[in-house]
């Protein structure tokens, strides 16, 4: 079998990495983890002090290893642990997310969802809801370096 | 000598494009560069330049030397298979030719560069002569014929048709391949070639560089051009970006790195330029320091160090193509002029 | 060479139970890096940390990846016990594999799968951990607390009792707060005054309790253990030291048309005026809206009148800045605005009143001297209808979805209490529910149906109108009887309900703490830091945090002081290493970095630096690590990448990014 | 599934209702200007569909009786919108029964001085013919 | 007008003001002078101020600011914009600069004029809004405005935002002209899989030899990112196709907000990849989003990626908008 047909046989199982800041969302994953809400577990989450710690590289970075969506959570906007953070975190990721959309790159691949320590259930319902969309937009071909393909 | 007409050199082509793969100049959004033959390719024979030079069908910008794959703490090595079919580059222009001398000069002696040494041997030149040279070009002070490229096979536009002839055992395979589309050639239409390349070479001759002075530039120079104060005033302006070296055909550099695939390590090399403040970057620092210095290093290969260790050839074969691209224009000529002469 | 020691926790069966951990001990064996990898029980435990321990002398581990819940619970624990076994505390990374794997995820397959995968980023998160020394940085031995209301006072009191100094920022012109305006507390009974009034005066007279009424906090910077705050003293327009409280101002001001505010509008007051007589201050302030002189530049009045000289015009409001090493927010609540509820008549009706309302009107200080009376026309009432949850309880944009909590007691006091001075009177009141937990508050309740005849109906509300003969016309439904009843009343008294200050969603962004939907502020933690903000070095007092009646806000004023009194307590607080650095051999000095920083943690200095053997002076960024808190906002505003952060570097995450997605 | 609960289901599916979120104050009652027509109130409907007991409702002449003033969705607090229910009980009734339930011809002797006139009127508007 | 400005850049060197003069110098072509410093009064015998003039000067004096002394430098009116944009950066010392605006008609492109037929270019003359080619197969006239380079089209408008003196030939009134964004919204409105074959074509052909980047007077890194091995970021050749949208998405990124549209980028791109397009969405979504922000205007406004307010749009608007 070649390599090509093992590949469309494989059912599509999304990649996403979500990046969750420690003091809202990080919780608020930790809350929908107590209260057992479920969502996927094709989410793997890291840990940023912060949404503005994010940078676009690490969002990219992402992509290039075979992520097929990238989901960044924080303090809602004015509830940041260091005040200002996210509003920074706000302007950065709508610039880029426009450049990527604008390089036809389809936008439902990147998401900026802000989750607050006490909202375990929009932190699973955000995840399930991202996760379904990266199902229905199939696997990530417009943004993937070639050389980080397993097969 | 054989000869096509001009608007059935495509059906040659997808002779030659379906049997192996096929190298040639493809015009994309404007631009013309060296790149695969396809059934929808834009071939352009007419560009007397590309933007690239044709060095990458041999020494390709970037290529993987060997792939690690990891699983667990074990490690698996499979080493990058070696090019092992024919393939055409076609409608090398006479300067490009030249160029693979250059590269051969350092690939192929030893010890030699397998990867380099494979494509070389697979490789079959079709060489192009130049109808309609430009003012950058400057090959002639190399001595090279823009009007009789050297290659496995030649060709000539002459009117309608594309005359060719087979230089090499290699260019004869290859016309043998392309026979049903070629019909031999006549006595006038070998006149007609010969008058094609005497206009070629009348035409060089009105150019403003073709009469360049190549005096005081030679692998004796070292020591008196290396100290030459004048390096600083023409490296003043120089950008340090790589446009020079990557479209140059003989400038041969190349940085070896890992690439991380996450599942493995992929060990590959790709074109480095001496332009780059990173060039040489060792532990303890680098040995060039300024830009002067990487400014006055590539010219000093190409007219200096390259002669000195290949019985006097330059390693610069006067394609203009960092005439015409240098983002602030600097270029070889420029350093020759200033800088020659002077002994 | 690193060697990194893997520990896996089963917590019971919270992770084992849908993650095969023997699984991912085996798996994590095959980590490069990995020497030393086992299991379980209870990491936590004792025992766990022991093994730890163990494991780190024995196998001389570099970092430590433990596989177990969210580094919010126990991060510190381990990286004590890390610590306590000779290895830096922050060689420690956590894969959480319970909150956000086994927990969530059903399938074992599945579960396990993640598990490894989270541990493999944790794994190549170690492998880059420098070990970091934290910094220390002082405390300022003196507390603020925002908010004069009894949250705020008890706060205060207790910090000052144990020895260190209080301000109190309060912007009405008083302290004393929403109790102050009550008439009785339940469940005793007790005069609200009664036991405030000597609270008020303690305050007051208290040395190391200095009281900033008629202000307001205008901008917080620093941290715990070091704010700096700027407080906006507003002009009273009258000399707080030569005022004696004679009270001739006031009477003699011929402005009093202004609604009176402590009064819930109920009636007026003079343009110079204390809310109520026992203010503390007794210095009144000018309202300048209301004030003949300031909006015409006649009169002055009061100036004439002041025996003392204290009326000063031309005072101008004040900003000083204080230094404190804690701030306690105790900004209190107010009722919510009641126009979206049209059915309940109360913006048409002088006789459909907030509780609040009735609380004035039943105290003896209040505007009708503490007779319950109808406004529209100054008769007593001989039908009164209380209607409880209005907007308490509403899912809906009109209203607020949770419970306000104090409605059930105040009511049955208000009802018990009219019953008592009113016997001729029927009272009514429709409730959904009546929730009386708390020490002798059922039976508190009951007392009102049982021993005072108040009829409780089962049912609620749907429209007050006006009745013919001017009385208001009830529509009910009751539940248990199954039928809508109308009923003519006259006095509608609404169980409105209570909402946070307005101003406590500006002061949590001065502040940087947390606040929820509802705009109460969040705690640290919902059961065992209650009283703290995740903020360090803020703490939460009375309603701002949540509903809650008086014994329980002086409860939690209590509980707040105690924790600021153990962080005043210290003499230094150890500082978060995971801060910025910067790279002076990258830093353009382009100032971006320094621009974001919320702290003004960075700032710029001409350096030589080495580059490639060549000597520079550059103006590179220099990070206060006192300062710095660690968000990474300069991280990314940097182009270069000289700016990085200790703990969660570029290359950390990018190397979780590229374990995840390999 | 038994035939009651599907039925409930059925309903709750036509109104969009969740009538678990009903915390049972009352104010759908309390507000209802029908009320005193109803046999089965306005609250007991949400109850009566989340216990299953359709059948009941369905042979209910509240279901007659009710303005559509939609006075009970304004009030409610819980946001779960009784009036729908209603409805949705009204039209399952009218599917059952075909489609020309309700003719002119039948309404002068369902008059009376009591009904509102905008009874009347959302009658018309809601059955065909 | 050479001649003024090498009579002016005389008197201030030899006056002392001055200790080096950085301008053009006389190709040994008609169209490829280059950026050039002087030292003394008689080599500014070679300096040159012609159409083909089009390097922005002002990325140098990052470097001249270290040296000792004043350098005079000719600042065109859109180079203007970077040097401010440097000094803002704290990249170079006003103080160490002393600028002559100089007038611009719009910067020749002889690549346009190759692209329009001039084919072995001899000479190339101006004349007002004519421009003459002779070249060996066949001379050629062109409308200066068919010829100019492709930013000098979208040109910000005649006026210097900071100069010590102005050449004579300076027009503070000349408009700006309009239709910046026009190609930017013809990307816009394209399907998305259109506007990724679009990208792909154009970016496929990068070879990586950072001109782009080199030339940029935002990129002015002492350390560029993907040069540096520190953080597994480095590129040196554009190893898969990823790596040529990594690039530009990133190099654009960072010099979003400060970018001032100087057009560079792609009057050196060898490949003709039209990289301004990249730069100019983000001015495009910046003006849109944050309202109107020109980098390099002046010296003390707070760039829009540093900067906030509490009302600003959610990155939903990306997928909102379609």
């Amino acid at each position: 079998m070649s390599i090509e047909a093992k590949n469309e046989n494989k059912e599509f199982k999304p990649l996403i990495v979500a990046f969750c800041c420690n003091w809202c969302s990080y919780a608020g994953a930790d809350l929908a983890g107590s209260s057992r809400l479920a969502y996927p577990a094709d989410v793997k989450i890291i840990r940023v002090p912060c949404s503005c710690r994010v940078n676009p590289l690490f969002i990219l970075r992402a992509f290039q290893k075979g992520a097929d969506g990238v989901i960044l959570c924080g303090c809602h906007p004015g509830d940041c642990h260091y005040s200002t953070g996210n509003y920074y975190a706000r302007r950065r990721m709508t610039l880029l997310f426009s450049m990527l959309d604008y390089l036809g790159v389809e936008n439902g691949r990147t998401r900026v969802e802000w989750v607050s320590a006490a909202e375990g259930v929009k932190f699973s319902q955000t995840m399930n809801e991202f996760v379904e969309k990266i199902y229905s937009l199939g696997e990530n071909v417009r943004l993937e370096d070639l050389r980080c393909k397993k097969n | 000598m054989y000869k096509i007409k001009k608007e059935q050199i495509s059906a040659l082509l997808e002779t030659v494009g379906k049997a192996m793969d096929l190298y040639l100049p493809v015009n994309n959004n404007g631009k013309t560069n060296f790149g695969f033959w396809t059934e929808d390719a834009k071939v352009d024979l007419e560009t007397l330049k590309t933007v690239k030079s044709p060095k990458d069908a041999f020494f390709p910008q970037s290529e993987v030397l060997y792939s690690c794959y990891k699983d667990a703490k074990k490690i698996e090595i499979t080493p990058q298979e070696l090019v092992n079919r024919d393939f055409v580059i076609f409608g090398v222009r006479a300067c490009d030719v030249r160029g693979f001398q250059v590269l051969d000069r350092v690939f192929l002696a030893d010890p030699v560069d397998t990867y380099y040494a494979a494509r070389r041997e697979h490789g079959i030149v079709v060489s192009l002569a130049c109808g309609e040279p430009e003012e950058s070009c400057f090959c002639k002070v190399f001595d090279i014929d823009a009007a009789a490229p050297e290659g496995d096979v030649v060709m000539w536009a002459v009117e309608d048709c594309y005359c060719m002839e087979a230089k090499t055992e290699k260019g004869e395979n290859f016309l043998e391949l392309v026979k049903e589309h070629l019909e031999p050639a006549s006595d006038e239409d070998s006149q007609k070639t010969a008058a094609e390349q005497e206009k070629i070479r009348q035409i060089i001759e009105k150019f403003p560089y073709s009469h360049l002075s190549l005096e005081g530039w030679d692998g004796n120079a070292t020591k008196e051009k290396f100290d030459d104060p004048r390096w600083k005033e023409l490296s003043d302006a120089c950008l340090a970006c790589g446009t020079c070296t990557f479209s140059c055909p003989t400038c041969q550099c190349y940085d070896i790195r890992d690439f991380n695939t996450g599942h493995g390590v992929q060990r590959y090399r790709c074109w480095d330029s001496c332009m780059y403040s990173d060039f040489t970057l060792m532990a303890h620092g680098n040995n060039r320091t300024t830009q002067m210095q990487r400014f006055r290093q590539r010219f000093m290969h190409k007219l200096v160090y390259y002669p000195a260790n290949n019985d006097g050839m330059y390693s610069c074969v006067g394609c203009g193509r960092c005439v015409e691209k240098c983002p602030q224009g600097l270029n070889i000529v420029k350093v020759i002029k200033r800088m020659g002469g002077s002994k | 060479m690193q060697r990194i020691g893997v520990f896996v926790c089963h917590c019971g069966t919270n992770i084992a139970g849908t993650v095969d951990v023997k699984r991912v001990v085996e798996a994590v064996k095959k980590e490069p890096g990995v020497v030393y990898a086992e299991d379980y029980q209870y990491m936590c435990s004792e025992a766990g940390q022991q093994k730890i321990a163990d494991a780190v002398k024995n196998e001389h581990l570099t970092g430590i990846v433990i596989c177990s819940c969210s580094p919010r619970m126990h991060e510190g624990t381990f990286r004590k016990a890390a610590e306590k076994a000779g290895l830096n505390p922050y060689l420690v990374e956590i894969a959480n594999i319970r909150e956000q794997c086994s927990w969530i995820h059903k399938d074992m397959e599945e579960g396990t799968e993640k598990a490894v995968i989270l541990a493999r980023a944790a794994i190549a998160k170690v492998m880059l951990n420098a070990p970091l020394q934290p910094g220390e940085s002082r405390v300022v031995k003196r507390a603020l607390v925002i908010g004069g209301g009894i949250a705020g006072i008890q706060t205060a009191l207790d910090i000052a009792d144990a020895g260190y100094e209080v301000d109190i920022v309060e912007k009405t012109p008083s302290i004393g707060g929403r109790m102050s305006q009550l008439d009785k507390t339940f469940p005793t009974l007790d005069c609200s005054s009664c036991i405030l009034t000597p609270k008020m005066g303690e305050v007051n007279a208290h040395e190391k309790i200095n009281i900033y009424t008629y202000s307001e906090v205008e901008k917080v910077s620093g941290f715990v253990g070091d704010f700096s705050v700027d407080i906006r003293k507003k002009a009273r327009y009258v000399d707080m030291d030569k005022c004696t409280g004679c009270g001739l101002c006031q009477e003699k001001c011929p402005s009093r048309k202004t609604p009176n505010e402590f009064n819930r509008g109920l009636n007026t007051r003079p343009a110079i005026y204390t809310p109520f007589a026992q203010a503390v201050p007794n210095v009144p302030v000018i309202d300048t809206e209301a004030c003949i002189k300031f909006k015409t530049g006649k009169c002055g009045v009061c100036s004439k009148v002041c025996a003392a000289g204290a009326i000063d015009y031309t005072q101008k409001d004040e900003i000083i800045t204080r230094e404190y090493g804690a701030i306690v927010v105790a900004t209190g609540f107010d009722t919510i605005n009641l126009d979206k509820f049209d059915e309940y008549y109360y913006n048409q009706s002088k006789d459909v009143i907030t509780a609040l309302e009735l609380e004035r009107l039943m105290n003896a200080a209040g505007p009708t001297g503490g007779n319950v009376v109808r406004l529209s026309n100054g008769e007593h009432p001989k039908n009164i209808v209380f209607i409880q949850c209005v907007g308490s309880r509403d899912v809906t944009c009109r209203g607020k979805s949770y419970c306000s909590k104090i409605c059930c007691m105040y009511t049955a006091k208000q009802a018990m209490l009219l019953k008592d001075h009113y016997p001729d009177v029927d009272v009514h009141v429709f409730y959904i529910d009546v929730r009386t937990p708390g020490k002798n508050f059922d039976e508190f309740y009951r007392r009102a149906v049982e021993e005072y005849d108040v009829d409780y109906i089962k049912g609620q509300v749907g429209k007050v109108s006006e009745a013919e003969n001017g009385r208001l016309l009830v529509q009910g439904v009751d539940l248990i009887d199954n039928r809508q009843i109308k009923m003519e009343a006259d006095l509608v008294v609404l169980a409105t309900a209570i909402e946070p200050n307005k101003d406590v969603r500006k002061i949590a962004t001065m502040l940087t703490a947390s606040i929820d939907n509802n705009n109460f502020l969040t705690e640290a933690h919902p059961k065992l830091r209650p009283v703290e903000s995740p903020t360090a070095g803020i703490f939460l007092s009375g309603v701002c945090q949540g509903p809650k009646d008086i014994p329980e806000t002086v409860a939690q004023a209590g509980a707040a002081a105690i924790k600021v009194v153990g962080l005043l307590a210290k003499d230094k607080l150890v500082t978060n290493p995971c801060t910025a650095q910067s790279n002076p051999l990258f830093c353009n000095g382009c100032s971006a970095c320094e621009k974001v920083c919320p702290y003004g943690a960075i700032s710029y200095e001409e350096q030589q630096v080495m580059d490639g053997g060549v000597r520079e002076n550059r103006r590179v960024a220099v990070v206060n690590s006192a300062l710095c808190q660690g968000c990474g906002a300069c991280t990314v505003a940097c182009p270069s990448g000289a700016m990085d952060l200790k703990g969660f570097s570029n290359r950390q995450i990018l190397a979780e990014v590229d374990a995840i997605c390999r | 599934m038994s035939a009651d609960a599907k039925l409930a289901q059925q309903i709750r599916e036509i109104s969009g209702v969740d009538t678990r979120k009903c915390m049972k104050c009352g104010r759908c009652s309390a507000s209802c200007p029908a009320y005193n027509e109803m046999d089965i109130r306005p609250h007991q409907f949400v109850s009566y569909v989340q216990n299953g007991n359709v059948e009941a409702l369905m042979n209910s002449k509240s279901i007659w009786k009710c303005l559509s003033c939609f006075a009970c969705v304004e009030r409610c607090p819980r946001d779960v919108k009784p009036a729908k229910v209603i409805e949705a009980v009204r039209l399952s009734v009218i599917r059952q029964r075909g489609e020309n339930f309700l003719s002119p011809d039948e309404i002068p002797a369902l008059l009376d001085d009591e009904t509102p006139q905008q009874l009347l009127a959302s009658a018309y508007r809601k059955y065909r013919k | 007008m050479q001649e003024e400005l090498i009579r002016r850049a005389k008197e201030l060197l030899g006056d002392g003001t001055v200790v080096r003069v950085m301008g053009w110098r006389k190709g040994d072509l008609s169209f490829n002078p280059e950026p050039a410093l002087f030292e003394t009064e008689e080599s500014l015998a070679e300096f040159v101020y012609d159409g083909f003039c089009g390097a922005n000067l002002s990325k140098y004096m990052i470097k001249l600011s270290k040296l000792e002394g004043k350098t005079l430098v000719f600042l065109k009116p859109c180079d203007t914009y970077s040097f401010n944009q440097l000094v803002k950066e704290h990249r170079v010392d006003r103080e160490k600069a002393y600028i002559i605006g100089v007038g611009c008609d719009g910067s020749l492109d002889v690549d346009a004029m190759k692209e329009k037929g001039a084919k072995g270019i001899q000479e190339i003359t101006e004349d007002g809004d004519t421009v003459t080619v002779r070249a060996i197969y066949g001379d050629k006239t062109f409308d200066r405005e068919d010829v100019i380079l492709e930013r000098c089209r979208a040109c910000k408008g005649g006026a210097h935002m900071v100069y010590d003196e102005l050449a004579s030939n300076a027009d503070e009134e000349k408009p700006a002209r309009d239709g910046r964004f026009s190609l930017v919204e013809k990307i816009e409105v394209m399907d998305p899989k259109e506007r990724f074959a679009f990208w792909q074509n154009e970016l496929s052909r990068c070879i990586r030899c950072n001109a782009c980047r080199n030339v940029c007077p935002a990129c002015s890194c002492i350390k560029c990112v993907f040069d540096n091995d520190r953080y597994d970021t480095a590129q040196k050749a554009n190893a898969d196709t990823f790596e040529e949208q990594m690039f530009h998405i990133i190099r654009a990124f960072h010099v979003a907000g400060r970018c001032t549209d100087c057009g560079e980028c792609s009057r050196v791109c060898p490949e003709h990849i039209p990289l301004h397009l990249l730069n100019r969405k983000f001015i495009k979504d910046i003006n849109t989003f944050y309202g109107d922000y020109q980098a390099g205007a002046d010296t003390d406004s707070r760039a829009p990626l540093t900067n906030f307010t509490t009302e600003d749009v959610e990155p939903s608007i990306v997928q909102e908008r379609g």
